[in-house]
Formats: C-alpha cells, sequence, structure tokens
C-alpha cells in the first residue's frame, strides 16, 4: 500500500511539474518585465514606432506585422483548407482524397525551417518578379508561405469534424434525394461550426506563434507597414532578432511586453476553443 | 529519401558507440603548437564580419588538437561584447571599438587583429557604379527612393540594414552617413554574410558590408570616387574603415590567450588576408 | 439549371483548392529535392575528413554537416530523456487519477502550454539561462542542457495529451479486468493499462522527436552555434541541422555553401519523414495487434 | 448439510442508481455457501451491477451510488465489504469475476493464469506453476494447452479463452465466483462444456451467475434471483414451479 501511495504521489509531482513550468514561463516574463509595468512605459509601448535613434521603443509596428502576416495568412488558407477538407470528407470520389489526407498529415511533419528555406529560393524572387520592386521579402510572401504551414491545421481539424457528424443525419439527408452539395451546406457544415471555430482560432494561435516563417521571409523591417508588400516584423521575429542585445537596455526590456501579449492571446485562444468545445487530440499536431 | 534516412541511422547507430568509445582514445600527438596537450573550450561571439577568420582558424586548431574545441557564433559588435562583459563567452568580437565607458564597466582587454572597411554595395547587375556621400545619406534616409535619381534605372531602390547591435552598422552610420537616419522601412539583417546574400539577391537593392565580405556576388560602390577595396582600406583612402577586435574581460588567459596570439601569428594574419583584411602585422 | 451550376462551382471548387495545396507543397519541396539532389554526397556529411575519422571520432569535421547531425541527435536524445518520464507520468496522472476541478484545470493549464509559441518557450529559457548565469554559477550560459530543457517543456504538452489520450480510450472491458483479478490501482496501469495503450504513447513519443528535430526557434535562443564541432559536454554551445538550414539561408557566402543548405534541407526532411512514417505504421500496425489480436 | 445452508453472501436494504437512474431499490437478499445462484430478469434491471456490487468493481463509474450494505463471509468471518478497512485487492481475488466476453489479457496463456499470482506476489515459481496447473485443470483446459502454454493467449478459441478466464479467476482459490452471462457470447457446445464447469466447481465456490437463458438456469442453478422494477421477486429460495432445490 505504501508504494502505491509513493507511486501516485510521484506521478502527481510529475504533474505539478508541468504544470509549474506552464506558470514559471508566464511568471519569469511579468517578474522581469515588472520594472516595465511598474515604470509606466509597458502601455506606451504598445502604441509608440520604434525609433532606436531617438530612444524610443514601442512595438506597435511589430503587433501590426504580426496581425497583418497572420490575418492575411489565414485569409488565404480557409477557403483552401475548407475546399480540400470538403473534398476529403464529402464531396471526394476515387482514391485521390484518401491520398490528399495522407498528404496533409505528413505535411505536419515537414520541418518549418524547410518551408522557409524553399520560400528564400522559390517565393520571393517570383514575389519580386512580380511586385516589380522591393526585394520581395513583404507581408504578402510570408503570408503565402505561412498560409500553406497553418493548412494542415485547419484541413485535419475540419475533416476530423466533418467526419464526426451523425451517420443517420447523412443517411437521412439521402433518403431525401440530397446532392453531396447539397449534403455539404445543409447538414455536415451546420453540424460541424463548433469545429470549424475552433479549426480556424488553433489555425489562428499557430499563424501568430510562428517565428521562423516571418523571420526568414517577411524582411524584418520596423517601420508600420503600409502595404501588404512592404516588409515588416512580427512580435515572434522582434524576439529572436532582438534577443542578444544588452540584457539591461530598454530594448531587451520590449521583449517582455511581445512576450506577455504572446502569452495572454495564445492563452485566451485556448479557453476560446476549450469553452466552443470541439477540443480533440488533434489540436496538438504540431502546434505552437 | 529513404536511403539517407538509413544511412542516418548508421551514423547514429556507430556514432553512439563511438561516443562510449571516445573517451578512451589517445590524444593525437602534436608539434610545436602551443595548444599541444591543452584541452578545454574557447568560446567566440560577436561580430559577423569576424566568423569566416574565426572559423578558419578554429577549423585549423581543431583539427590538429581534438581536444580544443573552439564555438564560434554571431549576434552582432554589441552582442559580443555584452556578452564577453557578462562571462557567457571568452572572446567577444567586436567590428567597432568599444565605447569608453563599455571598456570601464566590463574591464575590457581590446586585440585589433586586422583592419576592415565598410562598403555600400550594390547588385552587379546595377548600372549606378559610384555615388556621393550625401547620395548615400539620401538614399539610406529614405529621401531618395528610386534608382533614377542616381543614374540608374527606374527602379525603386530596396534598403539593407543591420540591427542595432551589428558593429558595421554603427561604423556605416558613423563614418558613412555621418550619424545620419537610416529609414525604418528598410529590411533588417543579421549578419554581414545575410547582407551579401540579399543584396546578392536583388537587383534593386543597397546594403552595406564589411569590405572582407565583397566578392563578385555584389558589387562595391565608389562612395565620393573611392572604391571599397582591401588596397583602398589599406592606403588608406577609403575613409569607412575601422579595426576587427577580439575582446576579452581582463587580461586574456589559458586558451583563450593561446588563440589571441594564434591570431597574430604569422598563420593567424595569412587567414586574414586571405578573408579579404588588411593584416595589422 | 442555376442549381447544377452551383452544385458543379462547389464541386470544382474543392478539387482545384486540393490540386494548390498539392502544388505549392509539392513545388517548394520538389524545388529542394531538384536543386539539392546534386549535393548528396559523403563529403556533405564529412566535408573532407575521411568518413571514418569522422564516425570514430578521432577527427573534427569541417565544411560537412556531420557535426550538426550529431548536435541535433545528442538534443533530441537529451530533451525526449527528460520530457518522456515526465510527460508520460503526467498523462497517467490524468487519465487515472485526475478528478473533476483538478482535472479540468490542469488540462487547461497543458493546453496553454501546447499553445504557447516556440519562440517564448526558447526566450524562457534563454532568461533561466541568465538568471543562472548571476545567481548561481558563471559556468551556465545557454547550452545544450539548457536547449534541451526548453524543448523538452515544448513536446511536455504534447506527450501528456497522447499518453492521455490513449489510455483513456482504452475499452472500460480492458480497464476492468486486472482489477477484477485483484490488481491494485498501480499494477493495473503498470502491468494492463500501459502495455495495451504502448502504440498510442510510443506513436507520441516518435512524433515528438520529430518535433525536437525540427524545431529552430527554441534552439536559436538557448545555445546553438554557427560553429561548435561535436557537442562537448552537457555546458557546451552546439550545433544542430535546422538551425544550420536558417544560417545557411541567409548567409551563405558561396555557391557551395549554399548546396550544402540544400543537402541539409533534405536531410532533415528525410530524418522527419522517417520518424513520421515510424509513428504512423506504429500506431496502425501496433494498435490492430495488441488491441484486436493477431488475426 | 448444515455448511450449505449457512449464508455466504447478506444483502440488507441496498439501492443503486447511476446518476439520475435507480437501478436497485431496497434490495434485501441472502445467498447460501457453496450453492448456484443465478440472477435473472430483464435487461437493465442491475443483474450486472448486482455481481459489480459484490466485488465493488462499480466504484470507478462517475455518477453511480449506492446506499445499504453487503456482507460477505470470507476466511471465516463476516466482513462488510464496503467498511473502510476492507482491502480491495483481497475482496477481488476472495471474490471473482469472468465477464461475458472473454477477456485474455495479452500475453501467453500461462502468464494469463499466473497473472492473478504474481498481483497477489508471495508464491514461489513452483507453487505458481503448480497452482496454475491445478486451476486449468479445474477449468477442464489443461488437456487443451498442456503443450502450448507459451502461446498467445487469444489464439485460443473463444470457449477456450472462457474457460481460461474462468481459471484464471481459479488461480487464487476464489470462495465466491461471481458469472456475468459466461455463455452468451459462446455456441451450444462450448456452453456445454462451461456449464459442466460451472457444476464442478460447486464444491468449492459459491457460484453468483446472471443467466438470460432460462433453459440454462434450470439447468444449473439450484436457486434463482428475479430482479424485476429493481426489487426481488422470488426471494432467494426459489419458490417457483422450475425450483430443483432439495
Amino acid at each position: 500500500m505504501r508504494t502505491e501511495r509513493l507511486v501516485q504521489h510521484l506521478l502527481g509531482l510529475a504533474a505539478a511539474c508541468s504544470v509549474a513550468v506552464t506558470v514559471l514561463i508566464f511568471g519569469f516574463m511579468v517578474i522581469l518585465g515588472l520594472p516595465l509595468i511598474t515604470g509606466g512605459a509597458f502601455f506606451q509601448m504598445f502604441t509608440s514606432p520604434w525609433l532606436p535613434s531617438q530612444a524610443v521603443y514601442g512595438i506597435a509596428p511589430m503587433m501590426v506585422g504580426t496581425v497583418s502576416i497572420a490575418g492575411l495568412a489565414l485569409a488565404f488558407s480557409f477557403p483552401v483548407s475548407l475546399g480540400c477538407a470538403a473534398l476529403i470528407s464529402v464531396l471526394g470520389t476515387g482514391p485521390l482524397p484518401a491520398l490528399l489526407h495522407r498528404l496533409v498529415r505528413f505535411m505536419t511533419g515537414i520541418p518549418t525551417v524547410v518551408y522557409g528555406f524553399a520560400g528564400i529560393f522559390v517565393l520571393v524572387p517570383m514575389i519580386r518578379e512580380w511586385v516589380g520592386r522591393g526585394s520581395g521579402m513583404c507581408i504578402f510572401s510570408a503570408a503565402l508561405l505561412l498560409a500553406v504551414l497553418v493548412a494542415p491545421t485547419m484541413i485535419l481539424f475540419f475533416s476530423d469534424s466533418f467526419s464526426s457528424v451523425p451517420k443517420a443525419y447523412l443517411t437521412a439527408a439521402d433518403a431525401l434525394g440530397a446532392t453531396p452539395v447539397q449534403k455539404l451546406f445543409h447538414v455536415v457544415i451546420p453540424c460541424s461550426w463548433r469545429g470549424l471555430i475552433t479549426g480556424v482560432v488553433l489555425a489562428l494561435g499557430r499563424a501568430l506563434g510562428d517565428t521562423l516563417i516571418a523571420l526568414m521571409i517577411a524582411g524584418n523591417a520596423t517601420a508600420m507597414p503600409g502595404s501588404v508588400l512592404d516588409p515588416a516584423r512580427t512580435l515572434t521575429a522582434h524576439i529572436a532578432l532582438v534577443v542578444a542585445a544588452d540584457f539591461d537596455s530598454l530594448e531587451f526590456r520590449t521583449l517582455f511586453a511581445c512576450g506577455i501579449i504572446l502569452y495572454v492571446c495564445t492563452t485566451l485562444m485556448v479557453i476560446f476553443t476549450r469553452r466552443v468545445g470541439a477540443v480533440s487530440e488533434r489540436r496538438l499536431w504540431r502546434s505552437a | 529519401m529513404l536511403r539517407i534516412g538509413r544511412r542516418f541511422y548508421l551514423i547514429m547507430a556507430i556514432s553512439t558507440l563511438a561516443l562510449l568509445l571516445a573517451c578512451s582514445f589517445p590524444v593525437l600527438a602534436g608539434d610545436l603548437d602551443p595548444f599541444a596537450g591543452d584541452a578545454g573550450t574557447v568560446k567566440i561571439s560577436g561580430g559577423t564580419a569576424h566568423i569566416p577568420v574565426m572559423k578558419e582558424a578554429a577549423k585549423q586548431i581543431m583539427q590538429h588538437y581534438p581536444n580544443v574545441r573552439i564555438t564560434v557564433a554571431g549576434g552582432g559588435s554589441g552582442v559580443g561584447i555584452k556578452q564577453v562583459g557578462e562571462g557567457l563567452v571568452n572572446i567577444g568580437n567586436s567590428g567597432r571599438k568599444p565605447t569608453d565607458k563599455e571598456i570601464a564597466k566590463y574591464d575590457l582587454k581590446m586585440f585589433k587583429w586586422a583592419i576592415d572597411g565598410v562598403g555600400v554595395v550594390v547588385n552587379p547587375k546595377n548600372p549606378v557604379k559610384a555615388l556621393s556621400r550625401a547620395q548615400v545619406k539620401a538614399i539610406f534616409a529614405g529621401r531618395m527612393d528610386n534608382w533614377k535619381a542616381v543614374g540608374g534605372t527606374d527602379k525603386a531602390i530596396t534598403i539593407y540594414t543591420r540591427d542595432e547591435a551589428s558593429g558595421t552598422r554603427a561604423v556605416f552610420w558613423k563614418k558613412a552617413i555621418d550619424k545620419g537616419d537610416i529609414t525604418a522601412r528598410a529590411n533588417v539583417v543579421v549578419s554581414n554574410g545575410a547582407m551579401k546574400s540579399a543584396v546578392a539577391n536583388d537587383p534593386y537593392g543597397i546594403g552595406y558590408v564589411s569590405v572582407g565580405h565583397i566578392d563578385n556576388s555584389v558589387m562595391p560602390v565608389a562612395l565620393d570616387g573611392v572604391t571599397p577595396t582591401l588596397e583602398t582600406v589599406k592606403n588608406g583612402r577609403y575613409k569607412v574603415a575601422r579595426g576587427l577586435f577580439s575582446n576579452t574581460r581582463g587580461e586574456p588567459t589559458g586558451l583563450t590567450k593561446q588563440f589571441i596570439d594564434f591570431l597574430f601569428s604569422q598563420t593567424g594574419q595569412k587567414i586574414a588576408a586571405e578573408k579579404g583584411f588588411v593584416t595589422v602585422n | 439549371m442555376a442549381k447544377r451550376m452551383i452544385e458543379k462551382c462547389v464541386t470544382a471548387f474543392a478539387w482545384l483548392s486540393g490540386l494548390l495545396l498539392t502544388a505549392s507543397v509539392a513545388g517548394l519541396m520538389g524545388y529542394v529535392f531538384v536543386k539539392g539532389a546534386g549535393s548528396l554526397s559523403l563529403s556533405l556529411f564529412f566535408g573532407d575528413t575521411a568518413p571514418m575519422d569522422a564516425l570514430l571520432f578521432r577527427r573534427q569535421v569541417f565544411d560537412g554537416i556531420f557535426p550538426a547531425m550529431v548536435g541535433t541527435l545528442t538534443l533530441v536524445g537529451l530533451s525526449i530523456s527528460i520530457a518522456v518520464p515526465v510527460g508520460v507520468a503526467t498523462g497517467i496522472y490524468m487519465a487515472e487519477y485526475a478528478t473533476g476541478r483538478t482535472k479540468h484545470i490542469f488540462g487547461l493549464f497543458f493546453d496553454i502550454l501546447a499553445g504557447i509559441p516556440s519562440i517564448l518557450v526558447g526566450f524562457f529559457g534563454f532568461s533561466v539561462a541568465v538568471f543562472l548565469h548571476h545567481q548561481v554559477s558563471d559556468r551556465i550560459a545557454p547550452c545544450l542542457l539548457i536547449s534541451a530543457l526548453a524543448l523538452a517543456f515544448l513536446v511536455l504538452p504534447y506527450l501528456i495529451r497522447t499518453t492521455q489520450t490513449a489510455l483513456e480510450n482504452l475499452p472500460r472491458q480492458v480497464r476492468v479486468t486486472a482489477p477484477a483479478l485483484g490488481a491494485s490501482p498501480i499494477q493495473t496501469i503498470f502491468y494492463v493499462l500501459l502495455p495495451q495503450s504502448l502504440s498510442g504513447i510510443v506513436s507520441g513519443i516518435i512524433l515528438s522527436i520529430g518535433r525536437c528535430a525540427e524545431d529552430t526557434a527554441v534552439i536559436m535562443l538557448t545555445g546553438v552555434v554557427a560553429t561548435a564541432g561535436l557537442p562537448s559536454s552537457l555546458l557546451s554551445n552546439y550545433e544542430a541541422l535546422p538551425f544550420f538550414i536558417y544560417t545557411i539561408s541567409s548567409q551563405y557566402a558561396d555557391h557551395t555553401e549554399l548546396m550544402r543548405g540544400y543537402g541539409a534541407a533534405i536531410v532533415l526532411l528525410a530524418i522527419c519523414a522517417l520518424l513520421f512514417t515510424l509513428a504512423t505504421l506504429i500506431r496502425h500496425r501496433l494498435s490492430d495487434h495488441l488491441l484486436y489480436g493477431g488475426r | 448439510m448444515l455448511a450449505q445452508t449457512s449464508i455466504k453472501i447478506k444483502v440488507r436494504n441496498l439501492f443503486f442508481s447511476y446518476a439520475e437512474t435507480a437501478v436497485l431499490k431496497d434490495l434485501t437478499v441472502d445467498i447460501l455457501d457453496r450453492s448456484i445462484t443465478a440472477v435473472v430478469g430483464p435487461s437493465g434491471r442491475g443483474k450486472s451491477t448486482l455481481l459489480s456490487i459484490f466485488n465493488r468493481l462499480w466504484e470507478d463509474i462517475p455518477g453511480a451510488r449506492m446506499k445499504g450494505s453487503v456482507h460477505i463471509h470470507l476466511d471465516g468471518t463476516d466482513r462488510d465489504i464496503y467498511h473502510p478497512a476492507c482491502s480491495l485487492p483481497d475482496l477481488r481475488r476472495k471474490v471473482g469475476l469472468v465477464f461475458q466476453i472473454p477477456n485474455p489479457l495479452p500475453m501467453s496463456i500461462y502468464k494469463n493464469v499466473a497473472f492473478p499470482r504474481k498481483l497477489a506476489g508471495g508464491s514461489s515459481k513452483q507453487q505458481v506453476m503448480d497452482a496454475v496447473e491445478t486451476a486449468l485443470k479445474q477449468a477442464f483446459l489443461w488437456e487443451d494447452v498442456k503443450d502450448r502454454l507459451r502461446e498467445d493467449a487469444r489464439s485460443l478459441s473463444g470457449g477456450q479463452q472462457q474457460r481460461l478466464c474462468m481459471a484464471r479467476a481459479l488461480v487464487v482459490n476464489p470462495e465466491v465466483l461471481l458469472l456475468d452471462e459466461p455463455t452468451s457470447s459462446l455456441d451450444a457446445e462450448a456452453t456445454e462444456i462451461i456449464e459442466q464447469l460451472i457444476l464442478s466447481l460447486k464444491e468449492n465456490c459459491t457460484i453468483v451467475m446472471v443467466s438470460h437463458d432460462m433453459a440454462q438456469v434450470k439447468r444449473v442453478a439450484e436457486r434463482w434471483l428475479e430482479l424485476s422494477e429493481g426489487k426481488m421477486m422470488a426471494n432467494g429460495r426459489i419458490s417457483a414451479p422450475a425450483c430443483r432445490a432439495r
């Protein structure tokens, strides 16, 4: 009986450690960023530009960069993902949809850095030629590549929730003579809207949290982007670029602000998806 | 694809085995080099202009003395100074002279083992071969945004700059554009290598890079009539020049000292010359 | 008639989406393969060092990706051996012991941990390293151990969830067999439940390995460097394959180096593909075998 | 005769419910030592639940609740099995349960049968081997499997698997054996063997079995307990026409 207790306590301890890690990550950022918050500079950062020569360290351009890249990526990715998911679960015939499903699952295993590498040498020159000015490194390029990166998250989640629509409903629709497309619009999508929303939010989280694509493709300029063809810097890329700076400097401190924003955003998204209630194992497929 | 995988696993299996054996392997006999019989690690970070020389020096030393380990990271001059000051690395490289404040704060000892210039570069396809200082200032400040204005094609100028930790940026800012503005719309790259490949790939790009890094993939632009080359830096005609420093906290000792001595040795200086820098000895 | 049109358009759109996705992935990966195929040779791995010397660690390898591969391997091995015990134990706790409120709140925390951008995990590792450097010992700096820890945190929620799900999905019949024979909860877990859910757990572990092997954002803040040779100790810097690809992509010095980058990308892709296939096989084959008997 | 009339299981005022659904209401019944008692009744009336109450296997089901008392005469003393001091593993070793669908564990035949001994610990290898052989013989399975003890248990036929599960329950010498529709997944031939087996076990154990098959109940059981509306219809001692009580 004593070993029973001991093992149970050990398991509990492991769980407590795992929870502690989550809390610590947030705690470290808050504590180290505390001088910033108490100093009052914290909230200024969200609205000021990044002008190191005038000792103004604001992260507003990075916030805009993050939101525009992630938002655009989602806008590109959502229709295609919806189409792919519909193809896989409802509309597709023949062996190809299954093959597509397999490809999508495999895509979750492709290293981000390889996407970025290919992006630099394929996508960026293409965009540069097409736009005719600039480096080709811009919000648009990064969003395109990011769209490919987050597509599997959405497709797998969508097709999972499409497939979990009760068979009886589908049979009923069949019996009434519904075509596959009618089934999709009148039965499948209305029944799985929770899954759709959750999938989109998860993909958004993944897009916001991605560092490498933006760092490699988006150009990292600190100016407020004026169009999607301008280079921009995301919060994540900002962390990667500035982390090497002087630890005591104000510019280093901005990292805590970036970190706290990202942490709070992803936490809110997690809480939202749990509320919506369509959380499944799928969410962990290469999230973060 | 699968074949590589298999090969990889073979390597993994063997390396795991070898890892166990590694400790028991006899040290290769050394020559009279001061590194003979030494074991330990030298950690280097900072200036990215230095990296080719550091890599080559590390290679030569480590190939002969496998027990000596030299790790080389980038980050930029600011990072190098900061990290060596904090004791995170043994040698912090900088492409600018550390400020008096930095020297005092960390008790830095500086070793200038080569002289380098910072040159403005464009893509080789660009017809613009020379710029005046005023033009360079205007371009980097974002006031002049078309190549047509400086005698090129009617295309927008893409500006590439370095991050704030860069010594190359600091020197360029101070000596080439007289502490003028650099527009925030500029693309930011993180090393001299990255600057070179960015400009090499962008027909309408302009940037600035360590003269040692200039090769035929990018084209140096004459500044007020002086083209940045090894020659012009050496004879002092090209003014945007700087020393390449390796800094230590306090007097270097042991392996760190030997490494710095190696940089000043004949072999070390030869490496520096090969990589396109002006030697000091 | 209009209805038929809509019908056709929607179906066509779905097929087009599939085609578009396939084409973009095939285009990107195909480009890497076509350009990089030529760089696959022994010298990609070992540079100008004799392969046997390199494999036996008699000589350092320069201008080859061998040190980066060993670095990645060591890193993955370390972080997995940290993450698996904690992750699996937590998964067991969540599935078998946690109830009600605890389970809900813990689950929320693990979901949050799963959602944290990897760069933040790396930033955390970096801050901890600097903190320890100041407070504990100046020998501690961003290094292999810090990276391994940070990566372990990154894959922890994945391991927890796969373990928990694998255990919770066991049919009740399996679950009550051992208790009915007088097994204590621990005996039930270790003699019956864990062996039965092994395939799920193992494939989760393998996918986590893939995650560790491909991650770049965490390690670039926690101690990976451009040149280090083979990792010498837990407190040393190291090279890693994904970081190598990242550096090459932006700052290759010449064509040879760029080609090495392509080669490294293919190798990394191959490693991840291999791990992915392995995980899929184990998930399907092993589970059929264990749960439904040899049919 | 005296031994046969002593009471083995004493159930008093038992209420049981799953979440909102009441399953057993105020059940009071005595089950006699070394008898075969069948529990019959329509589906969903708590027949299997009653068995799981005797070895407390229901306790991990969320929302399940029980009221009342259950005493079982074990090791020569009368024990309140829901008393906090009652060891769960001990209870379950003394009160074996065989499920409706054979559930061999994914290991060899030998290991399956030896498993409960391993859980209990404290036996030498030889003792375990002897116990396994005895149990397999008791379960009429020894002749079928003695040459293939190392084979995977799932390679056996359905009837053999069920006998294996019986042997597995018997290997720790239980005083009570609970059988939850042990033959419902088997064909006629296998069923007949199991029925003979049950009859032969009566000498050592008190057997409580759930069955849907009235004919089987008449063939095997000495008494039956009909659960209907959650109440006991025939009060333990069987008074219905099919009574085979002496």
